[in-house]
């Protein structure tokens, strides 16, 4: 059966190869610095131990203070779980780097934030919106939108 | 001399007999082939997102009703369990028992009709497609007989099932499946071998497992590319861990195996159903909650169920209201649609609406 | 009175209907005048006649259809839903006449005349019954082969003339299909010319003391191959392969044209019948008495129909290569070797007036039968071997999980 | 043999073509309406009803739209509010039966009926006359008491107020005092 990789245990794996990624970590998650994700993406997709090869889902949350980024990530060879996240801050012009070049599966789900949510990332190929209009005034999503 | 050709864009889509709804692809065709594809969405979007976060827990059940319209229960279920983690609260067997079962009999409807639609994409006039539809009307009668609709159920609630079964449910469902298991075979026979589709499917738009895994393809697409990855089994919820079933997996990831794990997969769900009409016992069926239901501050939970089309996940976070402060919807179908790209690119016009055909998308659940 | 008197030798001689009004109206106008009034009668009588047929074909293909889907088909208007076909032409004529931007009007007019026309002429030749033709033409096969190729030139020229990417798709596959299927159905008639003697199909019909399906099933099995590809219908129909490219090449017609490619489409697929019946069923040719062949023929032609709605509603589709490799892989062997077992066969058992006998068309219907069935079997093997070998992918690196229960796909048929 | 499988489906077909038709032609021919069915019209009781607006609160659209006043006749002894307008906009309605989920009097049932198709928006908007007027026969939606009682709303008698309540009708007259029965005081004495 699946297990869940505690937030302490991921990020003490992380610091091994990032040292400055990790900021924060509690029992389920692992905060990472918003600069480092498609590192770290890397290096979870590429550590034969923890073999993160399955992106399930990249989601946004707005704190109205920052930005959340959480990504759930399933290992189908070893059968487990982790959830990373990764605070963004600003509201003008939130920005990312994109894990599309590790995960192909994150990208819709990148174009949907940046369409819904307003933050941008940096290195992905069409970072364009998806479900509305090009032109279409604001993110609905945002708690401030409305 | 040489002949010179010149590519040419063509809208398949918004409008067309065969994309599943309001699905857009832009293709670049030279002769029949296609050499570019961009899949333009969001013709249906809705913002469900957006509509869950002004809504209390129960009345969201009504919003993922019309997720994928063609599985709402599995869609409520995903949606329940995803509350439950957060409330912490866990339903009562019975529940568990009549979720399973209702959610394994949508997913025999809904698989029928990616079967049926299937079929009809590769030009078999409508046949098919009404012997498929001749048996998920006989499902949506059991819902009917449930909860009062065939399509929009709105059938579980947070802790539950709205209510238990009717008496006469029970011999209804028998006599389904009874009279499904020959319905399945004629469209077997009528199917599975045929010649005329073999020559159509097989060994066309292959997927290689690693490239569906790393474009985060889930169900029935995932395991017919020969990964037996299937949440039912790995991360049991409500009463798989009490069922006995068999992962249907293909070997190389084309249209034939797409169509063929849909197939089997429909055999599968009858096992588990029949194996929870036996084990299913007296008892509640929901579990006395108040009206509007209140999570924890801060509380999070990602819910996540094998629907009939792959991983759907809701993603709740809580800040202490009514409503949940962000609830973000993994579909599948959206997500299933990285690869239209990697399946389309090379292949002709005919093979494209067959290998989009059976990826088996729902409009209703890429846009939201 | 100098009633006009129609000269025999004229083609139009055999045709008691036409003489008998010719000479009717004679009495009262100039013969040239009761020429063509005879004529336009006639003509009336055909073109209603076939229209007819074909408003009944698509209410009872329709109908057909619709019992192969467990469903009821049109039963709303008329006794079985029987003047459903009326209903629709009242709702096509009172519809908008749409021709598009940047259409080439005048060839996008002329399409659906074109093809009704290629149809009623095509009709024109086909006995009815005993001597009940508009002409029996002495090459009336060859005059049927040459006016359906009008066909291509019309959907061809609807695909063009249309502006339309989805049409042209259409067009371009129709051409090829329809060019290429020209060829094993030329040669599968070939083989009835020869044992009959003649191209005019009364004369095959009387020449059938044996149906021609029994004597050269190998020609009948490629003659409704090719005919349903030359029709657009299931599995060839991809010039209006409406799941891939909405309706092919008269996606942009609408109102009264999309009427006449309708009724020229069900309209055909009653003319192939009626030379279906005519080529390999013996035609109007039946027991009891001679003015019953309209009966016989009737019946005959509704196998046709029925064998063509049956097959619409069981199979799926062909890509247009793989119906290009079956015509040129499977029935144009097919047909050649029917052509030289039929050549060799008229050779060797034909007496001194190169004239076949019942006994002799016995033998013939014998040893064709085990041909057919032999190179059937053989071409169909060697076609297997081939979807066989292509569509075998490198088997993909597996990702299976441990400690599931799973089942594979099965390598059985294919 | 290549193409046997074919000539198998040509024989599905063909066993099918003897079949029944599996559809029913409808307006002749009705399929089973289950009692469960949530149908396009309401069964509301005046006289259950307390106008506390719990259905237009749970509704997930908000088309309930109900006023009230408070009683003349004794609004301290726990009267019910006179309602005013009772409407149902019928066009943004998705039939879940939330607002049947919601109401604590059981005076709010989902109908059975479904052909209420209209040329007018504004004929889609249940009002409170319409309420009253329609006749009552309630779906067993959300409702276990009329299974018990194995009600079934298409062939079954309409089902009056008193019949249709979780709790017997005299616990209801009693706590809401000043209820108007409307003419009926004669038949409840009996």
């Amino acid at each position: 059966m699946l297990t869940a990789l505690s937030g302490a245990d991921l990020a003490q794996r992380l610091r091994d190869t990032l040292p400055d990624a990790v900021l924060d970590w509690n029992d389920s998650a692992v905060w990472v610095a918003p600069d480092s994700i498609s590192a770290v993406a890397g290096a979870l997709r590429d550590n034969p131990e923890l073999d993160f090869q399955f992106l399930n889902a990249v989601s946004a949350v707005d704190f109205v203070a920052h930005f959340e980024l959480v990504y759930h990530l399933t290992s189908i060879s070893k059968r487990h779980t982790a959830v990373v996240r990764s605070r963004v801050y600003g509201r003008e012009e939130p920005t990312a780097p994109s894990v599309v070049g590790v995960w192909r599966g994150a990208d819709f789900q990148e174009r949907e934030i940046w369409d819904l949510m307003g933050i941008r990332f940096t290195g992905h190929p069409n970072m364009k919106r998806i479900m509305l209009w090009e032109g279409f005034d604001g993110h609905p999503l945002r708690k401030d939108f409305l | 001399m040489t002949i010179r050709t010149e590519p040419m864009t063509v809208n398949v889509g918004p409008q067309h007999p065969s994309t599943h709804g309001v699905f857009r692809v832009r293709i670049t065709f030279d002769g029949e082939d296609i050499v570019e594809v961009e899949p333009v969405l969001g013709y249906l979007h809705r913002g469900t997102e957006k509509l869950a976060e002004e809504r209390n827990y129960v009345q969201i059940v009504t919003l993922t009703d019309r997720l994928d319209y063609t599985s709402s229960m599995i869609n409520n279920q995903a949606y329940c369990l995803a509350v439950e983690q957060l409330l912490g609260i866990e339903p009562p067997p019975r529940a568990k028992y009549l979720r399973t079962l209702t959610a394994e009999l949508q997913r025999i409807a809904s698989h029928l009709i990616a079967v049926g639609f299937f079929v009809q994409e590769l030009g078999a006039f409508g046949t098919p497609l009404m012997y498929t539809f001749r048996s998920r009307e006989r499902i949506l009668d059991l819902f009917e007989m449930l909860c009062g609709a065939r399509i929009t159920v709105s059938y579980m609630r947070p802790g539950g099932v709205f209510a238990d079964a009717p008496d006469d449910f029970w011999p209804a469902l028998d006599q389904f499946l009874n009279d499904f298991e020959g319905e399945l075979a004629e469209l077997e026979d009528l199917l599975l071998n045929n010649e005329i589709l073999m020559v159509r499917t097989r060994g066309v738009s292959p997927l290689p497992p690693d490239v569906a895994i790393n474009c985060s393809v889930s169900g029935p697409v995932l395991r017919a590319s020969g990964v037996n990855w299937d949440w039912r089994k790995m991360a049991p919820y409500d009463a798989y861990d009490q069922v006995d079933f068999d992962v249907p997996i293909g070997s190389s990831g084309d249209n034939y195996d797409r169509f063929w794990v849909r197939v089997q997969e429909v055999r599968q769900s009858l096992r588990i159903v029949r194996q929870c009409i036996e084990q299913i016992e007296p008892g509640p069926a929901r579990l006395e909650l108040p009206l509007v239901l209140r999570a924890a501050p801060g509380a999070e939970a990602y819910g996540r169920v094998e629907a009939s089309k792959g991983e759907l996940g809701f993603f709740l976070v809580s800040d202490g209201g009514i409503s949940p402060y962000r609830c973000k919807i993994r579909s599948p179908s959206l997500i299933n649609l990285t690869i239209t790209e990697h399946l389309l690119i090379g292949w002709k016009l005919a093979d494209m609406i067959v290998s989009l055909g059976s990826v088996d998308i729902n409009m209703g659940e890429v846009d939201r | 009175m100098n009633a006009c008197v129609l000269n025999p030798h004229s083609i139009l001689g055999g045709n008691h209907l036409f003489r008998f009004i010719y000479e009717g109206v004679g009495q009262m106008l100039p013969c040239w005048m009761a020429y063509v009034v005879a004529g336009a009668a006639i003509m009336l009588i055909l073109i209603n006649a076939v229209l007819l047929g074909a408003a009944i074909v698509s209410w009872g293909e329709r109908r057909l259809l619709g019992r192969f889907q467990n469903r009821v088909g049109p039963n709303r208007w008329g006794p079985f839903g029987a003047l459903q076909p009326i209903a629709d032409l009242t709702k096509l004529l009172t519809k908008e006449d749409i021709v598009p931007y940047g259409a080439d009007r005048i060839a996008f007019t002329i399409v659906p005349v074109l093809m009704v026309a290629s149809l009623l002429v095509g009709a024109a030749v086909i006995p009815f019954a005993k001597d009940v033709a508009l002409v029996d033409l002495n090459v009336g096969v060859l005059f049927i082969l040459a006016v359906s190729s009008l066909t291509t030139i019309a959907i061809f020229t609807a695909g063009w003339a249309s502006n339309n990417r989805y049409a042209l798709f259409g067009a371009g596959r129709a051409v090829a299909v329809l060019l290429s299927y020209e060829v094993p159905v030329v040669l599968s008639v070939l083989g009835v010319v020869l044992v009959a003697g003649s191209m005019s199909l009364g004369d095959i019909v009387v020449a059938q003391a044996v149906p021609f399906f029994l004597v050269q099933p190998l020609a009948f099995f490629v003659f409704v191959a090719g005919m349903s590809a030359e029709l657009n219908r299931t599995p060839f129909d991809v010039a209006e392969a409406e799941s891939e490219i909405i309706a092919g090449y008269h996606t942009e017609y609408s109102g009264i044209k999309f009427a006449l490619i309708q009724a020229a489409e069900f309209g055909g697929a009653l003319v192939v019948s009626g030379l279906i019946a005519t080529l390999f069923l013996a035609g109007w040719a039946g027991p009891v008495a001679d003015w019953l062949g309209w009966l016989w023929f009737l019946i005959k032609t509704f196998i046709g129909i029925f064998l063509f709605v049956w097959i619409r509603s069981t199979y799926p589709r062909l890509r247009l290569d793989q119906i290009m490799a079956v015509c040129w892989k499977f029935l144009m062997p097919l047909s050649i070797i029917n052509l030289i077992a039929v050549t060799l066969e008229v050779f060797f058992l034909r007496d001194a007036h190169g004239v076949l006998t019942t006994a002799d068309l016995w033998i013939m219907a014998g040893i064709n039968i085990v041909i057919a069935a032999v190179s059937i079997a053989v071409f169909g093997q060697l076609i297997r071997q081939q979807v066989r070998n292509s569509s075998q992918t490198a088997p993909a690196s597996r990702l299976v999980v441990s400690g599931v229960s799973t089942i594979e796909v099965s390598q059985g048929q294919g | 043999m290549y193409g046997l499988e074919m000539a198998k489906g040509l024989l599905v077909t063909l066993t099918n073509l003897m079949r029944k038709p599996f559809t029913v032609a409808y307006p002749e021919q009705r399929v089973r309406q289950h009692p469960r069915f949530r149908g396009e019209e309401f069964t509301w009781y005046e006289e259950r009803c307390t106008g506390c607006a719990s259905c237009a609160k749970y509704c997930p659209l908000g088309i309930i739209k109900i006023v009230t006043s408070p009683s003349e006749t004794a609004p301290l002894q726990g009267d019910k509010y006179l309602l005013e307008t009772f409407d149902i906009e019928l066009q943004r309605c998705m039939f879940c039966g939330l607002c049947v989920e919601a109401c604590p009097y059981d005076a709010l049932f989902m109908g059975s009926g479904f052909e209420e198709g209209q040329y007018r928006r504004t004929d889609l908007v249940i009002s409170i006359d319409r309420l009253r007027q329609a006749d009552k026969n309630p779906s067993t939606w959300f409702r276990p008491q009329l299974e018990s009682m194995d009600y079934r709303p298409g062939t079954s008698r309409p089902l009056g107020w008193r019949d249709v309540g979780r709790e017997g009708w005299r616990w209801h007259q009693r706590e809401k005092a000043g209820m108007r029965l409307q003419g009926r005081n004669a038949e409840d004495d009996a």
